[in-house]
Protein backbone atom coordinates (compact mmCIF):
# COMPACT_ATOMS: atom_id res chain seq x y z
CA UNK A 1 0.00 0.00 0.00
CA UNK A 2 1.02 3.66 -0.37
CA UNK A 3 0.85 5.94 1.95
CA UNK A 4 0.51 10.04 1.61
CA UNK A 5 0.95 12.41 3.66
CA UNK A 6 -0.14 16.48 2.93
CA UNK A 7 0.10 20.01 5.17
CA UNK A 8 0.12 19.48 8.88
CA UNK A 9 -0.10 16.19 8.93
CA UNK A 10 3.05 15.82 6.43
CA UNK A 11 4.92 18.14 8.74
CA UNK A 12 4.01 16.13 11.80
CA UNK A 13 4.52 12.75 10.41
CA UNK A 14 7.87 13.92 8.50
CA UNK A 15 7.17 11.99 5.61
CA UNK A 16 5.19 12.60 2.25
CA UNK A 17 5.42 8.96 0.48
CA UNK A 18 5.79 6.18 1.80
CA UNK A 19 5.06 2.10 1.30
CA UNK A 20 3.40 0.55 3.84
CA UNK A 21 2.85 -3.65 4.61
CA UNK A 22 -0.57 -3.19 5.82
CA UNK A 23 -0.28 -5.39 9.11
CA UNK A 24 -2.58 -8.02 9.89
CA UNK A 25 -6.05 -7.22 11.38
CA UNK A 26 -5.72 -3.79 9.17
CA UNK A 27 -8.63 -4.07 6.60
CA UNK A 28 -10.48 -0.34 6.79
CA UNK A 29 -9.58 2.74 7.01
CA UNK A 30 -9.91 3.32 11.04
CA UNK A 31 -8.12 0.25 11.55
CA UNK A 32 -5.22 1.83 9.38
CA UNK A 33 -5.32 5.42 11.56
CA UNK A 34 -5.04 2.96 14.46
CA UNK A 35 -1.83 1.16 13.58
CA UNK A 36 -0.51 4.61 12.62
CA UNK A 37 -1.26 6.10 15.93
CA UNK A 38 0.48 3.07 17.63
CA UNK A 39 3.82 4.12 15.17
CA UNK A 40 4.30 6.78 17.80
CA UNK A 41 6.34 9.95 17.49
CA UNK A 42 5.33 11.98 14.84
CA UNK A 43 2.46 9.55 13.35
CA UNK A 44 0.90 9.39 17.10
CA UNK A 45 0.94 13.64 17.03
CA UNK A 46 -0.50 13.42 13.44
CA UNK A 47 -3.10 10.35 14.25
CA UNK A 48 -3.94 11.97 17.72
CA UNK A 49 -7.04 14.33 16.71
CA UNK A 50 -8.34 11.44 14.39
CA UNK A 51 -11.61 14.01 13.81
CA UNK A 52 -9.47 16.16 11.71
CA UNK A 53 -7.99 13.45 9.58
CA UNK A 54 -9.43 12.97 6.17
CA UNK A 55 -8.85 10.08 4.47
CA UNK A 56 -8.87 9.17 0.05
CA UNK A 57 -8.50 5.70 -1.32
CA UNK A 58 -7.32 5.88 -4.94
CA UNK A 59 -7.77 9.48 -4.72
CA UNK A 60 -11.58 9.65 -3.64
CA UNK A 61 -12.62 11.06 -0.26
CA UNK A 62 -13.67 7.94 1.94
CA UNK A 63 -15.38 7.45 5.40
CA UNK A 64 -13.49 5.18 8.48
CA UNK A 65 -15.20 2.24 7.01
CA UNK A 66 -13.94 2.21 3.56
CA UNK A 67 -11.81 -1.27 2.98
CA UNK A 68 -7.93 -0.71 2.06
CA UNK A 69 -6.19 -3.17 0.74
CA UNK A 70 -2.29 -3.94 -0.71
CA UNK A 71 -2.13 -1.87 -3.71
CA UNK A 72 -4.03 0.79 -2.72
CA UNK A 73 -3.50 4.48 -2.60
CA UNK A 74 -4.17 6.07 0.58
CA UNK A 75 -3.88 9.47 1.49
CA UNK A 76 -4.12 11.31 4.75
CA UNK A 77 -5.12 14.84 5.00
CA UNK A 78 -6.43 17.53 7.01
CA UNK A 79 -9.86 19.33 5.84
CA UNK A 80 -9.36 20.95 2.53
CA UNK A 81 -8.85 24.59 2.69
CA UNK A 82 -8.92 25.68 -0.91
CA UNK A 83 -10.71 28.17 -3.39
CA UNK A 84 -11.61 31.94 -1.40
CA UNK A 85 -12.88 33.24 1.33
CA UNK B 1 -12.50 22.14 -18.83
CA UNK B 2 -10.37 22.14 -15.48
CA UNK B 3 -6.45 23.52 -14.74
CA UNK B 4 -4.58 23.66 -11.97
CA UNK B 5 -1.30 25.29 -12.69
CA UNK B 6 1.29 27.18 -10.92
CA UNK B 7 1.14 30.47 -13.51
CA UNK B 8 -1.76 32.77 -13.25
CA UNK B 9 -4.34 33.40 -16.02
CA UNK B 10 -5.82 35.88 -17.88
CA UNK B 11 -9.63 36.08 -17.19
CA UNK B 12 -10.38 37.72 -20.46
CA UNK B 13 -9.17 35.09 -22.60
CA UNK B 14 -10.42 32.24 -20.42
CA UNK B 15 -14.26 33.36 -20.48
CA UNK B 16 -14.38 34.44 -23.41
CA UNK B 17 -13.26 30.77 -25.11
CA UNK B 18 -16.40 29.68 -23.02
CA UNK B 19 -18.98 30.94 -25.74
CA UNK B 20 -16.47 31.13 -28.82
CA UNK B 21 -18.34 29.81 -31.36
CA UNK B 22 -21.53 29.07 -29.75
CA UNK B 23 -24.17 31.62 -30.58
CA UNK B 24 -26.10 29.85 -28.05
CA UNK B 25 -24.82 30.98 -24.76
CA UNK B 26 -26.68 34.05 -23.28
CA UNK B 27 -24.73 34.36 -20.45
CA UNK B 28 -21.53 33.53 -18.69
CA UNK B 29 -21.32 33.72 -14.59
CA UNK B 30 -17.49 33.55 -13.49
CA UNK B 31 -15.91 33.93 -9.94
CA UNK B 32 -12.40 35.11 -9.23
CA UNK B 33 -11.24 34.57 -6.04
CA UNK B 34 -7.99 35.98 -4.98
CA UNK B 35 -5.19 36.25 -1.81
CA UNK B 36 -6.60 38.80 1.04
CA UNK B 37 -3.95 40.84 2.92
CA UNK B 38 -6.03 40.08 5.62
CA UNK B 39 -7.16 37.18 7.66
CA UNK B 40 -9.62 36.71 10.80
CA UNK B 41 -6.36 35.75 12.51
CA UNK B 42 -4.29 39.20 11.38
CA UNK B 43 -2.30 40.11 8.19
CA UNK B 44 -0.61 37.83 6.01
CA UNK B 45 2.79 38.79 3.52
CA UNK B 46 2.02 35.00 1.47
CA UNK B 47 0.24 31.84 0.99
CA UNK B 48 1.45 28.48 -0.55
CA UNK B 49 -1.22 26.16 -1.50
CA UNK B 50 0.14 22.76 -1.37
CA UNK B 51 -2.46 20.29 -3.60
CA UNK B 52 -2.96 16.33 -4.26
CA UNK B 53 -1.69 16.14 -8.05
CA UNK B 54 -4.11 13.39 -9.68
CA UNK B 55 -6.17 13.92 -6.91
CA UNK B 56 -6.96 17.63 -7.24
CA UNK B 57 -7.50 16.85 -11.26
CA UNK B 58 -9.95 14.01 -10.40
CA UNK B 59 -12.01 15.77 -7.93
CA UNK B 60 -12.71 19.12 -9.90
CA UNK B 61 -13.74 16.85 -13.06
CA UNK B 62 -15.97 15.63 -11.00
CA UNK B 63 -16.98 18.40 -9.57
CA UNK B 64 -17.51 19.98 -13.17
CA UNK B 65 -19.37 16.66 -14.65
CA UNK B 66 -22.10 17.43 -11.72
CA UNK B 67 -22.38 20.92 -12.30
CA UNK B 68 -23.53 19.46 -15.98
CA UNK B 69 -25.72 17.15 -14.62
CA UNK B 70 -27.47 19.70 -12.78
CA UNK B 71 -27.90 22.52 -14.77
CA UNK B 72 -28.28 23.28 -18.74
CA UNK B 73 -25.11 24.38 -19.16
CA UNK B 74 -23.05 25.15 -22.69
CA UNK B 75 -19.74 24.94 -21.15
CA UNK B 76 -18.18 25.75 -17.78
CA UNK B 77 -14.24 26.05 -16.55
CA UNK B 78 -12.25 25.61 -12.88
CA UNK B 79 -9.17 26.59 -13.00
CA UNK B 80 -7.17 26.21 -9.68
CA UNK B 81 -3.53 27.58 -9.06
CA UNK B 82 -0.82 26.11 -6.14
CA UNK B 83 2.45 27.19 -4.89
CA UNK B 84 3.90 30.33 -3.12
CA UNK B 85 0.75 33.62 -3.73
CA UNK B 86 0.63 36.88 -2.53
CA UNK B 87 -2.14 39.16 -1.66
CA UNK B 88 -3.84 40.84 -4.84
CA UNK B 89 -2.89 37.20 -6.60
CA UNK B 90 -5.77 34.83 -8.53
CA UNK B 91 -6.11 31.80 -6.57
CA UNK B 92 -9.06 30.43 -8.76
CA UNK B 93 -11.82 30.94 -11.35
CA UNK B 94 -14.35 28.94 -11.95
CA UNK B 95 -17.24 30.00 -14.33
CA UNK B 96 -20.45 28.95 -16.68
CA UNK B 97 -22.13 29.66 -19.82
CA UNK B 98 -25.98 28.98 -20.39
CA UNK B 99 -28.59 30.37 -22.72
CA UNK B 100 -30.01 31.45 -19.44
CA UNK B 101 -28.79 33.39 -16.48
CA UNK B 102 -30.29 31.63 -13.52
CA UNK B 103 -28.30 28.46 -14.86
CA UNK B 104 -25.16 30.36 -15.16
CA UNK B 105 -25.31 31.76 -11.94
CA UNK B 106 -26.32 28.66 -9.74
CA UNK B 107 -23.95 26.66 -11.55
CA UNK B 108 -20.91 29.23 -11.02
CA UNK B 109 -21.82 29.26 -7.00
CA UNK B 110 -22.26 25.41 -6.70
CA UNK B 111 -18.93 25.03 -9.00
CA UNK B 112 -16.92 27.20 -6.09
CA UNK B 113 -18.82 26.05 -3.09
CA UNK B 114 -18.24 22.34 -3.47
CA UNK B 115 -14.45 23.03 -4.92
CA UNK B 116 -13.97 24.39 -1.32
CA UNK B 117 -15.03 21.48 0.52
CA UNK B 118 -13.95 18.42 -2.08
CA UNK B 119 -10.73 19.59 -3.80
CA UNK B 120 -7.52 18.09 -2.24
CA UNK B 121 -5.37 21.98 -1.73
CA UNK B 122 -4.28 23.44 1.71
CA UNK B 123 -3.18 27.07 2.43
CA UNK B 124 -0.01 27.70 4.16
CA UNK B 125 -0.38 31.64 5.57
CA UNK B 126 3.09 32.98 6.20
CA UNK B 127 2.44 35.76 9.04
CA UNK B 128 4.97 37.67 10.88
CA UNK B 129 5.61 34.37 13.00
CA UNK B 130 5.82 31.52 10.63
CA UNK B 131 3.62 29.79 8.53
CA UNK B 132 0.06 28.93 9.36
CA UNK B 133 -1.82 25.76 7.98
CA UNK B 134 -5.59 27.34 7.24
CA UNK B 135 -8.59 25.75 8.91
CA UNK B 136 -11.65 24.65 7.16
CA UNK B 137 -14.79 26.78 7.92
CA UNK B 138 -17.65 25.71 9.43
CA UNK B 139 -19.89 28.23 7.09
CA UNK B 140 -18.24 26.35 3.98
CA UNK B 141 -19.38 22.88 4.83
CA UNK B 142 -22.81 24.81 5.35
CA UNK B 143 -22.27 26.42 1.85
CA UNK B 144 -21.65 23.25 0.40
CA UNK B 145 -24.48 21.30 1.88
CA UNK B 146 -27.16 23.65 0.89
CA UNK B 147 -26.30 22.53 -2.47
CA UNK B 148 -27.34 19.07 -1.54
CA UNK B 149 -31.43 19.75 -1.87
CA UNK B 150 -31.32 21.56 -5.03
CA UNK B 151 -32.12 19.65 -8.11
CA UNK B 152 -31.64 21.06 -10.80
CA UNK B 153 -32.68 24.62 -11.83
CA UNK B 154 -35.50 26.42 -13.41
CA UNK B 155 -33.66 27.80 -16.52
CA UNK C 1 -18.71 52.48 -11.60
CA UNK C 2 -21.56 52.54 -14.54
CA UNK C 3 -20.31 52.70 -18.39
CA UNK C 4 -23.15 53.19 -21.27
CA UNK C 5 -21.39 52.67 -24.36
CA UNK C 6 -21.55 51.54 -28.08
CA UNK C 7 -18.00 50.45 -28.09
CA UNK C 8 -17.24 46.59 -27.09
CA UNK C 9 -15.34 46.36 -23.82
CA UNK C 10 -12.16 44.37 -22.32
CA UNK C 11 -13.90 41.73 -19.37
CA UNK C 12 -10.03 40.72 -18.31
CA UNK C 13 -9.19 44.30 -18.03
CA UNK C 14 -12.29 45.93 -16.51
CA UNK C 15 -12.57 42.76 -13.85
CA UNK C 16 -8.88 43.63 -13.14
CA UNK C 17 -9.45 46.78 -12.01
CA UNK C 18 -12.24 46.13 -9.45
CA UNK C 19 -9.60 44.65 -7.47
CA UNK C 20 -6.43 46.48 -8.25
CA UNK C 21 -4.76 48.40 -5.32
CA UNK C 22 -7.09 46.93 -2.88
CA UNK C 23 -6.10 43.94 -1.22
CA UNK C 24 -9.41 43.39 0.95
CA UNK C 25 -10.98 42.00 -1.99
CA UNK C 26 -11.58 38.18 -1.49
CA UNK C 27 -13.34 37.40 -4.33
CA UNK C 28 -15.38 39.17 -7.80
CA UNK C 29 -18.33 37.71 -8.93
CA UNK C 30 -19.43 38.40 -12.83
CA UNK C 31 -22.06 38.19 -15.67
CA UNK C 32 -21.60 38.77 -19.26
CA UNK C 33 -24.67 38.62 -21.23
CA UNK C 34 -24.56 38.12 -24.70
CA UNK C 35 -26.46 37.98 -28.31
CA UNK C 36 -27.77 34.49 -28.70
CA UNK C 37 -28.94 33.51 -32.41
CA UNK C 38 -31.78 32.34 -31.55
CA UNK C 39 -35.02 33.52 -29.27
CA UNK C 40 -38.22 31.73 -28.44
CA UNK C 41 -39.84 33.32 -31.65
CA UNK C 42 -36.58 31.92 -33.47
CA UNK C 43 -33.28 32.56 -35.57
CA UNK C 44 -32.57 36.54 -35.25
CA UNK C 45 -28.99 37.99 -37.75
CA UNK C 46 -28.77 40.99 -35.20
CA UNK C 47 -30.50 43.45 -32.85
CA UNK C 48 -30.80 47.09 -31.60
CA UNK C 49 -30.50 48.37 -28.72
CA UNK C 50 -32.29 51.43 -27.77
CA UNK C 51 -31.98 53.48 -24.96
CA UNK C 52 -33.20 56.86 -22.80
CA UNK C 53 -29.69 58.78 -22.78
CA UNK C 54 -29.37 60.25 -19.04
CA UNK C 55 -31.97 58.33 -17.51
CA UNK C 56 -30.27 55.02 -18.50
CA UNK C 57 -27.38 56.26 -16.42
CA UNK C 58 -29.27 57.60 -13.59
CA UNK C 59 -31.03 53.96 -13.50
CA UNK C 60 -28.23 52.33 -13.44
CA UNK C 61 -26.13 54.67 -10.78
CA UNK C 62 -29.17 53.62 -8.68
CA UNK C 63 -29.11 50.19 -9.09
CA UNK C 64 -25.34 50.22 -8.05
CA UNK C 65 -26.08 52.29 -4.75
CA UNK C 66 -28.92 50.23 -3.82
CA UNK C 67 -26.41 47.03 -4.32
CA UNK C 68 -23.97 48.94 -2.22
CA UNK C 69 -26.07 49.49 0.40
CA UNK C 70 -27.34 46.07 1.11
CA UNK C 71 -23.69 44.31 0.84
CA UNK C 72 -20.48 44.61 1.89
CA UNK C 73 -19.21 45.66 -1.75
CA UNK C 74 -15.46 46.68 -2.16
CA UNK C 75 -16.05 47.87 -5.73
CA UNK C 76 -18.88 47.45 -8.36
CA UNK C 77 -18.95 47.58 -12.24
CA UNK C 78 -22.18 48.00 -14.59
CA UNK C 79 -21.37 48.64 -18.15
CA UNK C 80 -24.42 48.20 -20.85
CA UNK C 81 -24.20 48.60 -24.78
CA UNK C 82 -26.00 49.60 -26.91
CA UNK C 83 -26.38 50.08 -30.41
CA UNK C 84 -26.42 47.38 -32.92
CA UNK C 85 -25.21 43.92 -31.76
CA UNK C 86 -24.35 40.48 -33.55
CA UNK C 87 -25.20 37.17 -32.24
CA UNK C 88 -21.82 36.29 -29.71
CA UNK C 89 -21.45 40.20 -28.94
CA UNK C 90 -20.96 41.11 -25.46
CA UNK C 91 -24.54 43.31 -24.48
CA UNK C 92 -23.68 43.78 -20.85
CA UNK C 93 -20.87 43.08 -18.08
CA UNK C 94 -21.70 43.46 -13.97
CA UNK C 95 -19.48 42.63 -11.33
CA UNK C 96 -19.38 43.07 -7.48
CA UNK C 97 -16.11 42.64 -5.36
CA UNK C 98 -16.43 41.53 -1.71
CA UNK C 99 -14.09 40.57 1.32
CA UNK C 100 -16.23 37.20 1.09
CA UNK C 101 -18.00 35.82 -1.70
CA UNK C 102 -21.52 35.13 -1.05
CA UNK C 103 -21.47 39.17 -0.87
CA UNK C 104 -20.13 38.87 -3.70
CA UNK C 105 -22.44 36.41 -5.88
CA UNK C 106 -25.89 38.06 -4.44
CA UNK C 107 -25.11 41.46 -5.43
CA UNK C 108 -23.73 40.52 -8.92
CA UNK C 109 -27.06 38.50 -8.94
CA UNK C 110 -29.04 41.17 -7.99
CA UNK C 111 -27.36 44.11 -10.25
CA UNK C 112 -28.27 41.55 -13.66
CA UNK C 113 -32.28 41.33 -12.01
CA UNK C 114 -32.52 45.03 -11.40
CA UNK C 115 -31.03 45.94 -14.34
CA UNK C 116 -33.58 44.06 -16.37
CA UNK C 117 -36.47 45.76 -15.28
CA UNK C 118 -34.92 49.33 -14.19
CA UNK C 119 -32.69 50.42 -16.57
CA UNK C 120 -34.39 51.82 -19.93
CA UNK C 121 -33.24 49.40 -22.59
CA UNK C 122 -35.50 48.16 -25.67
CA UNK C 123 -34.46 45.42 -27.91
CA UNK C 124 -35.21 45.65 -31.61
CA UNK C 125 -34.21 42.12 -33.05
CA UNK C 126 -34.20 41.63 -36.68
CA UNK C 127 -35.27 38.43 -37.94
CA UNK C 128 -35.96 36.92 -41.56
CA UNK C 129 -39.63 38.83 -41.58
CA UNK C 130 -38.33 42.34 -40.84
CA UNK C 131 -37.36 44.12 -36.99
CA UNK C 132 -39.32 42.67 -33.81
CA UNK C 133 -39.17 44.49 -30.11
CA UNK C 134 -38.35 42.19 -28.06
CA UNK C 135 -41.41 41.85 -25.40
CA UNK C 136 -40.41 41.45 -21.28
CA UNK C 137 -40.53 38.74 -20.11
CA UNK C 138 -42.54 37.79 -16.44
CA UNK C 139 -40.32 35.99 -15.12
CA UNK C 140 -37.58 38.96 -15.33
CA UNK C 141 -40.25 40.90 -13.02
CA UNK C 142 -39.95 37.76 -10.54
CA UNK C 143 -36.34 37.43 -10.55
CA UNK C 144 -36.49 41.34 -9.57
CA UNK C 145 -39.15 41.43 -7.32
CA UNK C 146 -37.23 38.42 -5.20
CA UNK C 147 -34.68 40.64 -4.10
CA UNK C 148 -37.28 43.12 -3.04
CA UNK C 149 -37.43 40.40 0.64
CA UNK C 150 -33.77 40.44 1.10
CA UNK C 151 -32.33 42.80 3.52
CA UNK C 152 -28.34 41.99 3.56
CA UNK C 153 -26.64 38.94 2.91
CA UNK C 154 -24.97 37.39 5.55
CA UNK C 155 -21.24 37.69 5.16
CA UNK D 1 -43.72 69.86 -20.56
CA UNK D 2 -41.50 67.50 -22.79
CA UNK D 3 -42.43 64.73 -24.37
CA UNK D 4 -40.24 61.60 -25.19
CA UNK D 5 -40.96 58.10 -27.04
CA UNK D 6 -39.35 55.69 -27.27
CA UNK D 7 -39.07 51.92 -29.20
CA UNK D 8 -42.52 50.93 -30.33
CA UNK D 9 -44.29 53.84 -28.90
CA UNK D 10 -42.02 56.38 -31.07
CA UNK D 11 -42.93 54.49 -34.18
CA UNK D 12 -46.18 54.29 -33.79
CA UNK D 13 -46.36 58.19 -32.87
CA UNK D 14 -43.88 58.79 -35.29
CA UNK D 15 -42.46 61.13 -33.18
CA UNK D 16 -39.11 60.92 -30.67
CA UNK D 17 -39.14 64.57 -29.03
CA UNK D 18 -42.00 67.86 -28.93
CA UNK D 19 -42.68 70.22 -26.70
CA UNK D 20 -46.52 70.11 -25.32
CA UNK D 21 -48.17 72.21 -24.13
CA UNK D 22 -49.90 70.80 -20.89
CA UNK D 23 -53.99 71.27 -21.65
CA UNK D 24 -56.36 72.41 -19.08
CA UNK D 25 -57.37 70.20 -17.26
CA UNK D 26 -54.29 67.72 -17.07
CA UNK D 27 -52.52 67.29 -13.81
CA UNK D 28 -51.30 63.53 -13.72
CA UNK D 29 -49.45 60.97 -15.79
CA UNK D 30 -53.16 59.21 -16.17
CA UNK D 31 -54.84 62.47 -17.66
CA UNK D 32 -52.13 63.08 -19.61
CA UNK D 33 -52.58 59.69 -21.52
CA UNK D 34 -55.54 59.87 -21.73
CA UNK D 35 -55.05 62.99 -23.54
CA UNK D 36 -52.34 61.38 -25.71
CA UNK D 37 -54.90 58.86 -26.92
CA UNK D 38 -57.71 61.83 -28.02
CA UNK D 39 -54.67 63.04 -30.52
CA UNK D 40 -55.45 60.47 -32.41
CA UNK D 41 -53.58 58.72 -35.09
CA UNK D 42 -50.61 57.09 -34.17
CA UNK D 43 -51.13 58.72 -30.66
CA UNK D 44 -54.38 57.04 -30.42
CA UNK D 45 -52.55 53.39 -31.51
CA UNK D 46 -49.60 53.76 -29.72
CA UNK D 47 -51.88 54.94 -25.95
CA UNK D 48 -54.59 52.38 -27.17
CA UNK D 49 -53.23 49.50 -24.85
CA UNK D 50 -52.47 51.56 -21.54
CA UNK D 51 -51.21 48.64 -19.63
CA UNK D 52 -48.48 48.58 -22.33
CA UNK D 53 -47.31 52.10 -21.45
CA UNK D 54 -44.54 53.15 -18.97
CA UNK D 55 -43.84 56.34 -17.79
CA UNK D 56 -40.96 58.07 -16.52
CA UNK D 57 -41.06 62.20 -15.01
CA UNK D 58 -37.43 63.48 -14.96
CA UNK D 59 -35.84 60.42 -15.43
CA UNK D 60 -37.58 58.52 -12.79
CA UNK D 61 -39.89 55.91 -13.29
CA UNK D 62 -43.90 56.87 -12.01
CA UNK D 63 -47.15 55.66 -11.71
CA UNK D 64 -50.06 56.89 -13.53
CA UNK D 65 -51.14 58.93 -10.67
CA UNK D 66 -48.28 60.60 -10.28
CA UNK D 67 -48.26 64.59 -11.17
CA UNK D 68 -47.05 66.19 -14.74
CA UNK D 69 -46.12 70.24 -15.17
CA UNK D 70 -44.85 72.54 -17.06
CA UNK D 71 -41.54 72.24 -17.36
CA UNK D 72 -41.15 68.30 -16.59
CA UNK D 73 -39.56 65.87 -19.03
CA UNK D 74 -42.10 63.18 -19.44
CA UNK D 75 -41.13 59.98 -21.47
CA UNK D 76 -43.41 57.39 -23.09
CA UNK D 77 -42.08 53.88 -23.84
CA UNK D 78 -42.75 50.15 -23.43
CA UNK D 79 -41.98 47.68 -20.27
CA UNK D 80 -37.50 47.79 -20.69
CA UNK D 81 -35.66 44.64 -22.67
CA UNK D 82 -32.03 45.27 -21.69
CA UNK D 83 -29.47 43.19 -20.05
CA UNK D 84 -29.56 39.35 -21.78
CA UNK D 85 -31.39 36.55 -21.48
Amino acid sequence: MKALYFAWVREKTGCSVEDVTLPKGVGTVAELIEWQMGRGGGYAEAFGDAKSIRVAVNQTHVGTAHPVADGDEVAFFPPVTGGTP
Amino acid sequence: MIRVQLEDFDVGTELAKLSDGNLGVGGVCSFVGLVRDMTKDGKIGAMTLEHYPGMTEKALADIDAEAHSRWPLQASLIIHRYGRLEPGDRIVLVAAASAHREAAFEACHFLIDYLKTRAPFWKLEQTGTGGKWVDARDDDDAAARRWHSVNKAAE
